[in-house]
């Protein structure tokens, strides 16, 4: 299965290699080059599995099915593109000598490692090294968080510490309680952490164990997630870290966080038979849209402000897998995908024009379609994008959920479509500011790599007109595995 | 053949009762820590309580003759009553922090909020311990004892190193239900668990030199810059 | 559609053309008379438009094509109208053609293009009178198009002709929305037709005119067609006041002997109606411009009450 | 055989535009290009399309399904007399505009040339999708990327704030309505749970679920339409875009939502509720009379016309609500007559305003005025422009023998043909309700008047006015093919009655064709001839006869010399160009009448100051009625939701603990 080796062991080679040499020059090259030999890796795990099905390997502890594949094609494709928007990116951040260049090799060495963690936490197939590569995974954007050392960053990068090792440490609780309720029943052998054997025997599982559990690894991997209440180290996080690191946080981490959220709660599920899980996922789904939409109105960060509206989409998720059914299901996977797409374009085009304009604060950016229409048109069609304006994918999955909402649970959707509305005027009306008007903006010195924001929109712009069937199916298999 | 059974129904509850007995003291120690006002009594109270977990661990590992437990409880006494002291130490020393602690509530409240706590933890445990195979039935209610303890904790203080220390002790708790509640997870699970506090610990190491440079100090509350204005 | 009813028609044209002027001369003799004034002769306005047709036209510079073909789409739209309105016959050839809202928008179209022709020079004063004439328009075309309505709710139609058959020759009823209808048709002519108390056909104190503030650039000829357009609609005003109130004698029929005899009817109708106005105009003063509104905001409640009257009392429900 | 194919034409066509516009977009700077061949094509497409339609609306109803969009919802597409029609109303409209819109814009202006192209094309496409979605998604989709695509039309010229806001404030109101139309979607869909319309026409929703799933629509549409109180981004939308923008925005866009509407209230909604239709009405009188009422007192000419189209979406709402009102009662034939009026007004409206705006557009272009105070004598410099701006004008104001008296003819009628509902109190309102319509009608008249006449006629306000230019041959001819068709919609009314059969039959059915054309085409008798008749054939030709008639007989006789002499200065030799009334001025009775109507500041000049200026701002009250209270009350919330987060790590971690606490309770009790 040489595959997801390579899927794996690239990613870690490169950040050894980078480790060594990442200050040399050509380091962001190695970078990409590493990032593209991984979707290639992943391009062709995801065909062989289209091929041949789900498949478990190396003593069981890694297995891959249509759920995850498709996230570890996605997070490829994403980190592929967010490095080569990097090098432009961190070559204008060490002109305006604000990283050092030995920072640069902690960059591009902890970004391939992050990328490893990721790719493993999706990949495995034992909710130990699940938990384990999470916590790798905030050790190492802790580091990126803190790339800049400035008094903000770093306190952002000890809050995200912070709450998420606690947060962390609660799921590490639940994983304990899971292995404590299937050593019961599979015996007291290392089986009894594995998915797929614990999917297996979930109907036999204690329910009142595994539903304490559920709630540990929910409060422990949602804060990861940045469910409402647990979200506060998000926004910091997303402000101060340098961009392509916001870009991957929103765009990957929350989703794989997400992503244990849902393998944890397709066990719970078959252990309890109610809709536990469910309800709890819908209730703080439906938080998670709400208060963000009315933090998006008094944003001054332009990357905070995104970054919040990260947290709404997340619990845009968290409500559509809350409420479960093939149609939800779908909806919710298709939106982490359009999701994630959308916000790292977004934040590529972000970080340049902050780039351009000096500053991050939304009032000092001005007129960006002027200075360069690239970028204004990717910030502008990014956001009416994320705002769920079809023709974009983001509308596609929105819709399915609002949809599927009126039908079961009509009470909801009051809640979100005002959640939604506040989000779209608060946040169009900054954006537009930003892109229109008569410039303040500098042109950059080196040309920004603007190919990535274009493929992800051109992408999402699909999935909104155009679903390829094969996409499709494969959600319907990832929707039904999720049930 | 009977007196196998004999010494083995002989041997169960003395290792039990040690165990139990190490339990109540793992939550004598964490309530220990979250009364102590001092930063070098709280780093001995600390390697104590991995002191403790060692022990059990150990006990657990010899009763039930599971060698990858002897791994892990020499792992524990490695890491957690060896190095993580040894380079909290240093650390304290490096940044010369040996002032007390004021917590951002007074004590006596965090005493009684902790019994709380534990009552709760007791009380949710109770459905799991019923129904706990291994000898040892009560451990895990003390261990979620332990780790609501630590949580408090570090909500309390409001020195960074403090707050290390108390997220420490939140993993000691959790190794402790891991190990006497479960008789351990999986080896490669202990490994990279491990492996985690350890970097976790030295990227801290970095960080509080990092922000001794900008805050001149290693009050959090000085840490209150990103926020809703 | 016979050779009658064309004939009728043409006559109807004609004798509308010709009596215009005259029930204006008639107008201001009665109030000459009623005002102890020596009285102009009845043929006076004939003198007028002739020689205004004889003398030279003064354009303004910058008066545009539009200033000069106005007054003929203004006459020739009047004519149109004198001629819808049934005096003669309802057999005619234009009475499919508008029926009474048509005719509503037929006068509108001639007020707005004398407004239009008003504001074209740029003066000041024709603006304003263009302003006013338009305000006062707006007013009493809605209190007007409701008397038709009353009228043709009890007809159960709009087309002129109809109505008039329905009131003339059908069994006698009495129809207290009409009387209602009458007065709010009776103030709304005066404000339409430019008549005290709303404006004075006779002053030239420019801030008080409204028709006259309109049409200060036009001379010569223009002006010539201009006021016998004004007359003209006086007379077609007075015919559907006729045709409404009074349709008595207006027959169904088309033929000679009849025609002479509803001209005949029609003659004594226009003299006592002409006598009516000139009264009217004599014991009343004019009023403010802004006085107005409440004036023809009375004539549409009138016209309103009219309706309900003729819902409540009229029809049987 | 081609019956089966008219639909795919229509397709075609449509992404016709699509390429078009892709094609401009990919030659963004190749002017020439854009303006010589693409724009033109466009208008071919159009007229394609308009053709197609006529087609179409006799055509029995064709359906097409797209391998797009959702994978168990793919795009359905459906042609049926009700969107054929409002199809026919897009090209027809769009050819004129197209066409002038190849000779308008301009380099240099706002968004590169390309762009601008595309945009356009990518509005006419979605609108034309928006008429054949036949399912809740495809419907969606077309509507929003029309709502976006106009969006980024507005905001082109978007250097200049208050354009910045308007966009702003349209594409928010825009995306509220689709939130509402969705979910009327939804509710129609129902337990179903299958969004395509012909699962929505065959799946009834019990009980009160109609209503909500009518009020959520109409406050949808109504929310595109500019219905009362969602009218306010419309004033502001209109006159910052472009004018061909303008004018498609205007006349077919506004359509769209009477389009949804119909097609919601009579097409998937089984029964309509009698109070629906009063509803409808009294909104659309009080927007009809709000709308006219401002437009008077106006001082932007675009935004006097953009009020205007408020008024006149007002008139056809109101005939909406009669036919409403008459499809519950069971009166067929009545609502048949109703619902022509009103569909005749949608086209006559997309004509004439449309028409104005291009107008509006080439006064803009040869005067960079759009300040009715500054602008003036006009007719001398572009008489093209003037003339046909006139035919729109007597249109707009309802005048015989335009095509908009013709609907405002058939409206009044089938107000006074109502006695005999149930409802007694109805027979009392609905007269009254006919009275209002005739004032709305007549104060049209007056603000068509101010328009026209200051803008054109009397003495230049400015100087600069002086170098003004007329409209090149494009845009005229694009203007003559709207005047044209203002005047044969005008002079044929039983030609576009027997179109519009086909649809009243699929709506209410039942139609007027054989009452109303039975007398020749000439003589238009909706009901029967002695009951109401109206032949504006026989006007316009008895005017034409009479007038070179008259001319000839009064030249003949009398020989009077023609001169020009200054103006009479009535005694007073200092009068200037400015001392014409201006739009204010001109305003100022209607602002004396009406005055509860507005929300006015004004400063008077001081007696003594040197240089003394009088100003008078009329605002819209709903802002202060209902916008900016909503705005707080979203600030409130905003400013108690920050509190939640004071930067304070200990507070963060309280928040997770409280949580795990709490959840960890509730699931062991």
């Amino acid at each position: 299965m040489i595959e997801l080796v390579l899927v794996l062991v690239t990613p870690f080679a490169t950040a050894l290699l980078l480790a060594l040499f990442g200050h040399r020059r050509g380091a962001a090259e190695i970078n990409s080059a590493g990032s593209l030999l991984t979707l290639l890796a992943a391009a062709l795990l995801t065909i062989r599995v289209i091929n041949d099905g789900p498949m478990v390997l190396y003593d069981e502890q890694f297995f891959v099915d249509p759920l995850n594949v498709f996230l570890i094609a996605l997070t490829a494709l994403v980190g592929f593109t967010t490095s080569l928007f990097s090098r432009p990116y961190m070559r204008v951040e060490h002109d305006h000598d604000r990283l050092s260049v030995n920072r640069l090799r902690l960059y591009h060495s902890m970004f391939q490692m992050f990328m490893c963690t990721m790719l493993v936490a999706l990949s495995t197939n034992n909710l130990g090294i699940l938990w384990v590569a999470m916590e790798m995974a905030t050790l190492t954007t802790v580091l990126l968080v803190a790339l800049y050392r400035t008094p903000a960053s770093l306190e952002a990068a000890w809050k995200y510490f912070i709450l998420c090792g606690v947060g962390i440490a609660q799921a590490l609780f639940g994983t304990i309680l899971i292995y404590f309720a299937a050593e019961r029943i599979l015996g007291h052998e290392s089986g009894a952490l594995l998915w797929t054997h614990l999917d297996a025997v979930k109907s036999q599982l204690e329910p009142t164990v595994l539903s304490l559990a559920f709630v540990f690894l929910f409060v422990g991997y949602g804060t990861k997630t940045g469910l409402v209440p647990l979200h506060n180290w998000l926004p910091d996080a997303h402000a101060e870290g340098p961009t392509p690191v916001s870009a991957v946080l929103s765009g990957l981490l929350l989703n794989v966080a997400l992503y244990a959220i849902i393998r944890c709660k397709v066990l719970v599920d078959g252990a309890l038979g109610t809709h536990f899980a469910g309800n709890l996922m819908i209730a703080f789904g439906l938080l998670t849209v709400v208060v963000p939409a009315f933090y998006l109105a008094r944003q001054k960060d332009v990357k905070r402000l995104f970054g919040y509206s990260s947290i709404e989409h997340m619990g845009l998720i968290t409500f559509a897998f809350g409420m479960g059914g093939p149609v939800a299901s779908f909806a919710g996977l298709l939106h982490m995908t359009v999701h994630s797409l959308t916000k790292s374009a977004i934040f590529f085009a972000v970080g340049h024009a902050a780039q351009m304009a000096g500053t991050q604060i939304i009032d000092d950016i001005k007129g960006l379609i002027k200075q360069s229409p690239t970028i204004g048109w990717g910030l502008m069609l990014g956001s009416l994008a994320i705002l769920g304006m079809p023709p974009f994918g983001v509308f596609t999955s929105e819709f399915m959920i609002l949809t599927t909402a009126i039908k079961h649970y009509p009470w909801a959707t009051p809640i979100l479509l005002m959640a939604l509305g506040v989000a779209f005027a608060a946040m169009f009306q900054k954006v537009q500011s930003m892109v229109f008007g008569e410039p303040t903006v500098r042109p950059l010195a080196h040309n920004p790599a603007l190919l990535p924001v274009f493929v992800h929109l051109g992408l999402v712009l699909m999935l909104g007109l155009w679903i390829p069937p094969y996409l499709a199916d494969w959600y319907r298999q990832a929707a039904k595995l999720i049930g | 053949m009977s007196a196998v059974n004999a010494s083995l129904i002989h041997a169960i509850p003395l290792s039990s009762q040690v165990i139990n007995l190490c339990a109540a003291i793992m939550l004598l120690l964490g309530f220990a820590m979250l009364a102590q006002r001092r930063v070098l009594t709280l780093i001995n109270l600390f390697m104590l309580q991995g002191l403790v977990l060692f022990i059990s661990t150990l006990i657990v590992a010899l009763t039930t003759s599971q060698s990858h437990l002897l791994w892990s409880a020499g792992l524990t006494l490695l890491l957690k009553v060896i190095a993580l002291p040894l380079i909290l130490h240093r650390l304290i020393r490096r940044l010369s922090v040996k002032w007390d602690i004021e917590t951002l509530l007074n004590i006596p409240t965090i005493m009684l909020i902790g019994i709380a706590l534990v009552v709760i933890a007791f009380n949710v445990a109770q459905p799991i311990s019923q129904l706990s195979g291994t000898i040892t039935r009560a451990t895990i209610g003390i261990a979620l004892a332990c780790v609501l303890l630590a949580f408090l904790m570090m909500i309390t203080r409001s020195k960074a190193v403090p707050q290390v220390i108390a997220f420490l002790a939140m993993e000691n708790g959790l190794f402790f239900a891991a190990t006497s509640a479960t008789y351990g997870m999986p080896m490669v699970v202990e490994l990279g668990i491990a492996l985690d506090v350890m970097v976790g610990m030295v990227i801290l190491g970095v960080f509080f030199f990092q922000i001794r440079q900008q805050f001149d100090s290693l009050d959090i509350r000085h840490m209150e810059r990103n926020k809703e204005q | 559609m016979n050779v009658y009813a064309l004939l009728a028609q043409l006559l109807e044209l004609v004798i509308a053309l010709i009596l215009a002027p005259i029930l204006n001369g008639w107008v201001n003799q009665c109030r000459a008379w009623l005002q102890n004034r020596s009285a102009p002769p009845l043929l006076q306005t004939y003198y007028t438009l002739s020689k205004l047709l004889h003398k030279d036209v003064l354009l303004a510079h910058n008066a545009s094509s539009l200033f000069r073909t106005a007054p003929y789409i203004i006459f020739s739209c009047m004519a149109l109208a004198a001629a819808i309105v049934p005096t003669l016959s309802t057999d005619l050839i234009f009475s499919p053609a508008a029926d009474a809202i048509a005719l509503v928008g037929l006068f509108a179209l001639t007020r707005v293009f004398i407004a239009l022709a008003g504001m074209d020079v740029g003066t000041s004063f024709g603006s304003l009178g263009s302003r006013r004439e338009m305000l006062i328009g707006f007013l009493a075309e809605p209190a007007l198009l409701m008397v038709f309505f009353t009228a043709s709710l009890i007809s159960q139609s709009t087309s002129l002709s109809t109505i008039v058959e329905t009131l003339a020759h059908s069994e006698f009823v009495i129809y207290p929305s009409l009387a209602f209808a009458g007065v709010a048709f009776t103030m709304v002519s005066l404000a339409e037709n430019a008549r005290v108390p709303i404006d004075n056909p006779t002053t030239h104190l420019e801030l008080t005119m409204i028709h006259e503030a309109m049409v200060l650039e036009y001379s010569g000829r223009h002006l010539a067609l201009i006021e016998w357009a004004a007359n003209l609609k006086l007379f077609a005003y007075s015919c559907l006041g006729i045709a409404l109130f009074f349709p008595f004698g207006i027959p169904e029929t088309a033929d000679p002997t009849a025609l002479a005899l509803a001209g005949v009817i029609l003659i004594l109708k226009l003299l006592a109606g002409g006598f009516m106005l000139a009264l009217i105009e004599t014991v009343s003063a004019k009023m403010r411009i802004f006085r107005a509104p409440e004036f023809l905001g009375t004539a549409f409640l009138l016209a309103v009450l009219a309706m309900l009257v003729h819902l409540l009392l009229e029809t049987g429900q | 055989m081609r019956q089966a194919l008219l639909i795919d034409w229509v397709l075609i066509t449509a992404l016709g535009w699509l390429l078009i516009g892709v094609i401009g977009v990919s030659f963004p700077r190749n002017f020439r290009l854009i303006s010589r061949v693409l724009f033109p094509l466009g208008a071919l497409c159009a007229l394609l399309l308009a053709l197609l339609a006529l087609f179409g609306v006799g055509a029995s109803p064709q359906v097409r399904i797209l391998p797009l969009g959702l994978p168990d919802l793919p795009f359905h597409l459906r042609l049926d007399a009700l969107s054929a029609f409002f199809l026919f109303l897009l090209g027809a409209t769009a050819a004129g505009i197209s066409i002038y819109a190849a000779g308008y814009f301009r380099k240099g202006e706002g968004t590169a040339p390309g762009l601008q192209c595309l945009l356009y094309h990518i509005f006419l496409t979605s609108m034309a999708f928006v008429m054949l979605a036949d399912d809740g998604y495809s419907f969606m989709v077309a509507w929003e990327s029309m709502a976006l695509s106009s969006f980024l039309l507005v905001t082109s010229e978007h250097r200049h704030a208050e354009i910045r806001r308007a966009g702003y404030l349209y594409l928010l109101v825009a995306h509220i309505g689709a939130v509402g139309i969705l979910l009327s979607f939804g509710v129609m869909a129902g337990s179903a749970g299958d969004y395509t319309f012909d699962a929505m026409r065959n799946f009834s929703v019990a009980g009160f679920w109609p209503t909500i799933a009518f009020l959520l629509a109409l406050f949808g549409f109504g929310a595109k339409a500019g219905l009362l109180p969602l009218h306010i981004w419309l004033p502001e939308a209109h006159p910052a875009a472009p004018s061909p923008v303008s004018a498609m925005m205007s006349g077919v866009m506004l359509k769209t939502a009477i389009y949804g509407l119909l097609r919601v209230s009579f097409d998937l909604l089984h029964a309509q509720l009698w109070w629906w239709g009063i509803l409808l009405l009294l909104l659309g009188l009080v927007t009809a009379l709000f709308g006219v009422i401002f437009s008077t007192v106006q001082s932007d000419m675009k935004r006097l016309l953009a009020y205007s189209s408020i008024e006149n979406i007002g008139l056809i709402f109101v005939g909406f609500g009669l036919t409403l009102i008459f499809k519950s009662f069971l009166l067929p034939s009545l609502a048949a007559l109703a619902l022509t009026a009103t569909l005749y007004h949608c086209l006559n409206h997309a004509f004439f305003k449309s028409l104005l705006f291009l107008c509006t557009g080439s006064v803009l272009h040869a005067t960079r005025e759009r300040n009715l105070g500054k602008l003036g004598g006009l007719i001398h410099r572009m008489p093209w422009v003037t003339w046909l701006a006139l035919i729109g004008v007597l249109a707009s104001a309802g005048l015989p023998p335009f095509n908009g008296f013709v609907s405002e003819w058939l409206l009044l009628q089938s107000f006074l043909f109502t006695s005999g509902l149930p409802q007694g109190y109805l027979n009392m309102l609905l007269p009254v309700v006919a009275g209002a319509v005739a004032l709305i009608a007549a104060l049209a008249g007056f603000a068509m008047v101010k328009f026209f006449g200051i803008v054109f006629l009397g003495q230049p306000r400015e100087e600069k006015l002086a170098q003004a230019r007329d409209a090149g041959r494009l845009e005229r001819l694009g203007l003559l093919w709207l005047a044209v068709g203002c005047v044969l919609l005008g002079l044929l009314p039983n030609v576009v009655i027997a179109l519009l059969d086909p649809v009243t039959r699929l709506l209410v059915g039942s139609g007027l064709r054989y009452t109303a054309t039975s007398h020749g085409w000439w003589l238009l008798a909706p009901i029967s001839e002695d009951r109401a008749s109206y032949s504006p054939a026989i006007f316009l030709v008895s005017i034409a006869l009479f007038m070179p008639l008259v001319y000839w007989v009064v030249r003949r006789f009398y020989h009077g010399r023609l001169q020009r002499v200054p103006a009479w200065d009535c005694g007073f030799p200092l009068q200037t160009s400015r001392m014409q009334d201006t739009a204010e001025g001109f305003g100022q009775p209607i602002r004396r009448i009406f005055s509860p109507f507005f929300k006015r500041t004004r400063e008077h000049p001081s007696p003594f100051d040197t240089h003394p200026r009088y100003r008078s701002l009329v605002e819209d009250p709903f802002w202060y009625w209902l916008y900016l209270p909503i705005a707080r009350i979203v600030e409130q919330g905003t400013r108690l939701i920050a509190f939640l987060q004071q930067g304070r790590i200990a507070i963060y971690l309280l928040y997770s603990f409280v949580t795990l606490l709490t959840l960890l309770v509730l699931t062991r009790g």
